[in-house]
């Protein structure tokens, strides 16, 4: 079992009292699963990205415990985690374009950064400029300044450097978002080829767009508000979804052949609550249409069927 | 009623304007009445320029725009005033749309004072009311409110109706919906649909080509600044002609297949190609030849509706 | 309910304000200062040029900072010369303000050859060191007030506020709610005011501030050469005085000390406000 | 890359001429006429003033038109002539200047070298912990508030009459002649050490405070949390941050220099160190206007130099400039 993740509670402390940015989360990923994790902006998924590897302030651990490969990540600990970053675990930032320090050349500052790590540059060398051929980088590209670099080459540069000690565990926090269409293709098949050559053994492929984890996501984890909503093969999400978010959120996204005066999409009516003080229960319970009584108390995340979660009383009740 | 005639914009980039930046070069589409017109094109393909061009905030530098025929250039005082009556304009950020520091609704001021000076507060909250209705905002909750106090989706409806209080003929959408959540995004879109109906003309720009098909009549496929492909919706999106239509359809993700395993050509930095075809270094198609680095091709129609800018289709070749 | 959330926003502001103790620090040391500028002169027994006690006396309780080699009151030269400072400062670095905003604002919000022009003459003025200029310039002039100061002051330090200014226009420039403005048929000096400027209260505020200290540093170190106002008092022309007739080797530390002590005390105290509202605008900093 | 360079020099270039002209004009734009004060100092009786002012006048060639005289200024300063100091009579202004300028320089640089190199080793470290933000800032916002003359001032008396360690005036002891030995220099040494005590504390501090907030925003940069994200240690993280945070430092000494140089003048004045400074003033006060054109000149020929040197060495250390131009 690669990851397993138990009843996880980060909250952001701010001026006006704690943000419940992650409630209870409970979930794992098996050796060389894509998990893609989806859900609208503010459902705490950069958080719980954030949570399993740089747990700083303003966010505080509350609850809950990590494995990686069946040891515990120190995660609320910043300085014993870092045994554990780089080496076990790694992230592709959000900010990916401007991760690399502006007035460092590319191959020094990997350098700097391996020998701070006591990794010798010397012997990684090598295996660094395989990964840029995957990458189809030019060699060259470690003497230039990322100034020099456009978005899609900085994108796949810093996917070598976040992946170059074969992590574990590899989040991809929204790395197609800021890219054009052609690239964006590009780089999700090379995450994709980078598991299946067992560089890293598996990826949280962090997004808010579905379209992208359809084509390269084994496994769809849907979050609203900071719970979990629903977890499944990609499939099933997609097609078959269980929980009421996850229809809606389907259903509202156009796509190319639906013409609006033919099929009329709907969207979901109000807005996601705010998570200083969030409603009791399931707190997707005030938009919900098939909300009843039983969401007041939180609904379990329970495995309906092999490798299919769901949070929701309506389901499990009638699955029971 | 718009027409854009070889509308072109170079920008003076580089310490005292050396290097010239070619943003648009001779894009000509018209939009006709109650007719929603997509622009579609990648980040830094020039969209947003044209967006700005048509609502005079910034200048044109080669080229022509008509409105009703008036080159709207010449456009000064009164008559851009006037101008402004026909056609507004929504941005792609909601929250940088408002100033921060006063009540969302004193966008609604702003348009009182200019342009209904006379108006008396009963009638005028009437007329206020109406249009917050026609957008599906309901008065009671979005009135008297600070910007930061509503969402993405309901700032982007206000302005549409701060737009119709105008009672505008054409309304140009700057990626309105990009910054929105999917769940709010569909409202907003499904807003813009029933406009048409109502007669309003909207130019759509967009990066997302599912949401181009899902609204519009007509697209324009904009790749650096030049328009590629321009035609019926459906005809372009079933069988694209030019090579970066094609490329677009192939990588695009959709929910209902899987990627084909179309070829693409990588490519670091191109420099500005300001003769030939602009797609010529990353075309893959057998046709590319010589004549497509010298020569710039013209939109062709190769069929009723669907015209392409491509060497392979251009008639005198 | 609507009233509420709006209220909640203002005194929010004004929540942070007060427990950031940075800025309390500073306005109280300011305030302290001002009042003693206003009202101090009621406090003094005595005229400061007259000469009313013994030469070269401690502080005493009778003359409170002491007596100078000539028996006058220290301590009533001192009041006036607060008085003065805060002038100074308040002329200098407002006349400073002013400009560097018409340059930052028509800068910033025209852009274009226009700001490539006023760019060129904010570099100028900043390359100069305004201060020899400001030497020469009191120089010839024979008769010399506080009024003309704070003016030579105010004309040679506007480019800090400048480019400060102008930084901060051309980002809101940009902002989507000035084209909507534009596109509502706003005039472009009523869009600066109505909507560029307010949104910039706390960059004036924080200028001006700036602009402040930096006057009354100016004036102090104009004044000590001899080049301050030829009647009247200041701190820079108390230390002058002290220095030009012996007060070191008489050790008589109550002629120099306070003088100084004050300008630094008062500057500083500025300073700390701005690096106090510096926090409260941009959280980035904030003490949390 | 070479249009950056050339736009530099260009706006260097009508800065100075700019300067220049206000130099030349200020003394004709006063009220009065120089010549007439000159002469009324001297206390002549009528008719020898009389006679006096015509041959002045002429020699002064103040009876030419305005724009020839002014062409005259510009090619006498081509030729180094910068007029004759009426204060120290036959000496011509270029001469007195250069006798000044090696002490301003021995003042200057080591200062403000010194106090730039420390001030932001000081300003880096106090950005470290909250505690220390929270006390060395304070001392360094106070430092800078400080008046230049104010700290001299106290120095002098502290560390020269109650203590007796350091002498308060001159540049050396006036027992001895300018001759290269030990003694000189060590006695140059003993008199130059409060001056530059007093302008290292002021600029010292205007560092670190410079230095404290532009480190705070580089660790806060992306680049930063990315290196904490992969587990980099705090000194590698603090070596970039301080790295990049000394950039926009550069060019704040540039911008400080007009600053500088007006601490320089007092000091020297509180002092009476025989620098550019002391000079100014004792011109300005027995009214020998070609010596404080002099005088002038020189501090902008000096401030623009540097202005210029500080653009280059920005450029070099930058890499984004040099690549930004080439770049796009």
């Amino acid at each position: 079992m690669s990851l397993r993740v138990e009843d996880l509670t980060v909250y952001y402390q701010t001026l006006r009292g704690d943000v419940r940015a992650l409630e209870s989360t409970t979930f794992s990923i098996a050796d060389g699963e894509i998990m893609g994790l989806a859900g609208e902006s503010g459902c705490g998924k950069t958080t719980l990205a954030n949570g399993l590897i740089l747990l700083v302030p303003p966010m505080r651990h509350v609850g809950g415990r990590v494995l990686l490969d069946d040891r515990e990540l120190p995660i609320a600990d910043v300085e014993a985690m870092n045994r554990f970053r780089f080496k076990e675990i790694s992230v592709i930032p959000q900010y990916a374009m401007n991760a690399m320090n502006p007035t460092r050349k590319v191959g020094r500052m990997a350098a700097e950064l391996l020998r701070s790590r006591r990794i010798d540059p010397k012997r990684t060398l090598p295996e660094l400029e395989k990964r840029l051929d995957l990458v189809e980088l030019n060699r060259s590209v470690l003497k230039m300044y990322p100034i020099e670099m456009s978005g899609g080459m900085k994108q796949r540069m810093v996917m070598v450097l976040s992946t170059l000690m074969d992590p574990s565990l590899l989040l991809a926090d929204e790395i197609t978002s800021a890219l054009d269409v052609s690239t964006q293709k590009a780089v999700a098949k090379m995450l994709v080829d980078f598991r299946d050559r067992e560089i890293v053994k598996s990826i949280i492929v962090i997004t808010h767009d579905m379209s992208i984890l359809y084509q390269i996501a084994d496994s769809i984890l849907i979050m609203y508000a900071g719970q979990l909503a629903e977890k499944g093969p990609t499939e099933t999400i997609i097609h078959s979804p269980r929980h009421p978010y996850t229809k809606l959120l389907i259903t509202s996204l156009p796509k190319v052949g639906v013409k609006h005066d033919a099929t009329r999409l709907t969207g979901i009516p109000g807005k996601p609550p705010l998570l200083l003080d969030p409603p009791e229960g399931c707190r997707f319970r005030e938009r919900c249409p098939a909300a009843f009584e039983r969401c007041r108390d939180v609904p379990p995340f329970v495995e309906i069927e092999p490798g299919h979660f769901v949070a929701c009383w309506r389901e499990t009740e009638s699955n029971a | 009623m718009l027409r854009l005639e070889n509308a072109s914009k170079i920008y003076r980039v580089g310490t005292f304007g050396g290097k010239q930046l070619r943003a648009v070069s001779d894009v000509s589409f018209t939009v006709k009445d109650g007719e929603v017109v997509s622009l579609i094109g990648e980040s830094g393909s020039g969209k947003s320029t044209i967006g700005k061009m048509i609502l005079r905030l910034i200048g044109i530098t080669g080229g022509k725009i008509t409105f009703d025929d008036r080159d709207i250039a010449t456009l000064r005082g009164g008559a851009l005033k006037a101008y402004y009556r026909n056609v507004q304009g929504v941005f792609q950020d909601p929250f940088s749309s408002y100033n921060p520091i006063f009540k969302a609704d004193r966008v609604f001021e702003i348009v009182r004072d200019h342009f209904f000076p006379g108006v008396e507060d009963r009638e005028w909250d009437e007329k206020v009311r109406r249009s917050l209705e026609s957008v599906g905002l309901n008065p009671r909750h979005v009135l008297d409110k600070y910007p930061h106090q509503l969402s993405g989706g309901q700032l982007q409806r206000f302005l549409i109706a701060r737009a119709l209080l105008l009672d505008i003929r054409f309304l140009v959408a700057d990626e309105i919906i990009s910054m929105l959540d999917a769940s709010t995004r569909i409202d907003v879109l499904n807003l813009l649909a029933d406009l048409k109906e109502r007669g309003l003309a909207v130019l759509f720009i967009t990066h997302d080509l599912s949401l181009g098909y899902y609204i519009s009549e007509d697209a324009a496929i904009l790749y650096r600044g030049c328009v590629v492909e321009f035609g019926r919706t459906e005809k372009i999106y079933d069988h694209p002609a030019h090579p970066y239509t094609r490329m677009l359809m192939a990588s695009v993700p959709r929910l209902d297949q899987k990627w084909e395993d179309v070829e693409i050509e990588l490519r670091a930095k191109q420099e500005d190609l300001s003769t030939g075809c602009v797609y010529y270094e990353r075309c893959c198609d057998p046709h590319r030849s010589e004549r497509c680095r010298e020569r710039r091709p013209r939109l062709v129609e190769i069929e009723p509706g669907h015209s392409v800018a491509c060497d392979r289709y251009s008639t005198d070749g | 309910m609507a009233e509420a959330k709006d209220k909640k926003k203002r005194n929010e502001f004004l929540y942070f304000a007060f427990r950031n103790n940075k800025l309390k620090v500073g306005i109280s040391i300011v305030l302290f200062f001002l009042v003693l500028a206003a009202v101090g002169a009621l406090f003094t027994k005595h005229d400061p040029e007259a000469f009313v006690g013994p030469l070269s006396d401690p502080p005493s309780s009778e003359f409170w900072f002491g007596t100078t080699v000539f028996g006058q009151d220290v301590f009533a030269q001192f009041v006036a010369g607060v008085r003065a400072t805060f002038i100074v400062g308040a002329l200098g670095g407002g006349l400073a303000t002013l400009i560097g905003m018409l340059v930052g604002f028509v800068a910033g919000y025209r852009g274009g050859m226009v700001d490539e022009s006023l760019n060129v003459l904010t570099n100028i003025v900043l390359v100069i060191p305004t201060f020899a200029l400001l030497l020469i310039i009191s120089a010839y002039f024979e008769v010399r007030g506080l009024i003309l100061e704070s003016v030579f002051i105010g004309l040679t330090s506007w480019p800090w506020a400048a480019r400060a200014i102008r930084s901060q226009t051309l980002s809101l420039r940009s902002r989507e709610f000035v084209d909507l403005a534009r596109m509502s048929g706003m005039k472009p000096l009523r869009i600066i005011f109505t909507e560029i400027a307010p949104n910039m209260m706390s960059y004036l505020v924080m200028a001006f501030i700036l602009q402040f200290g930096g006057a009354i540093l100016i004036a102090a170190t104009l004044d000590f050469i001899g080049l301050g106002p030829t009647t009247g008092f200041s701190l820079g022309i108390m230390m002058q005085y002290a220095v030009l007739w012996g007060a070191l080797p008489l050790g008589t530390w109550w002629w120099f000390v306070p003088p100084g002590a004050a300008i630094a005390a008062i500057v500083g105290a500025l300073y700390f406000m701005n690096v106090g509202l510096d926090e409260l605008f941009n959280p980035k900093l904030r003490e949390t | 890359m070479r249009r950056y360079f050339g736009r530099k020099l260009l706006i260097y270039l009508v800065t100075f001429f700019l300067a220049v002209t206000i130099d030349w004009l200020i003394p004709r734009l006063t009220p009065g006429d120089p010549i007439q004060n000159m002469l009324a100092r001297a206390a002549l009786n009528a008719n020898a003033a009389e006679t006096m002012y015509t041959y002045y006048t002429h020699a002064f060639r103040l009876d030419l038109p305005i724009w020839q005289q002014y062409l005259n200024f510009w090619n006498a300063l081509f030729h180094g002539d910068l007029g004759i100091s009426t204060y120290l009579f036959p000496t011509p202004v270029a001469d007195v200047i250069k006798d000044a300028v090696p002490y301003d320089i021995f003042l200057l640089l080591p200062a403000i070298l010194l106090s730039w190199w420390a001030g932001n080793k000081f300003g880096a470290f106090a950005a470290r912990t909250k505690r220390l933000d929270n006390t060395a800032l304070p001392i360094a916002y106070l430092l800078t508030a400080t008046p230049y003359m104010w700290l001299g001032i106290l120095l002098a008396w502290l560390f020269g009459i109650i203590l007796g360690w350091f002498p308060i005036a001159g540049a050396y002891s006036y027992t001895m002649g300018t001759e290269l030995s030990w003694t000189f220099v060590g006695s140059v040494l003993h008199h130059w050490f409060l001056p530059f005590a007093s302008l290292f504390i002021i600029f010292f501090g205007g560092w670190a405070i410079g230095m404290r907030n532009m480190i705070i925003y580089e660790l806060e940069a992306d680049y930063s949390h990315y290196l904490e994200a992969l587990g980099a240690p705090r000194k590698l993280i603090r070596k970039y941050a301080f790295r990049n945070a000394i950039l926009p430092q550069i060019t704040g000494l540039a911008l400080q220099l007009g600053v500088i140089v007006a601490g320089a003048l007092v000091t020297e004045v509180v002092f009476s160190y025989p620098g550019i400074g002391y000079l100014i003033l004792a011109a300005i006060q027995n009214q020998d206007y070609f010596l404080v054109q002099g005088c002038f000149l020189f501090i902008i020929m000096g401030v623009l130099l540097a202005n210029f040197l500080i653009d280059i060495a920005y450029v070099i250390v930058d890499p984004r400039t040099r690549k930004g131009m080439v770049g796009e």
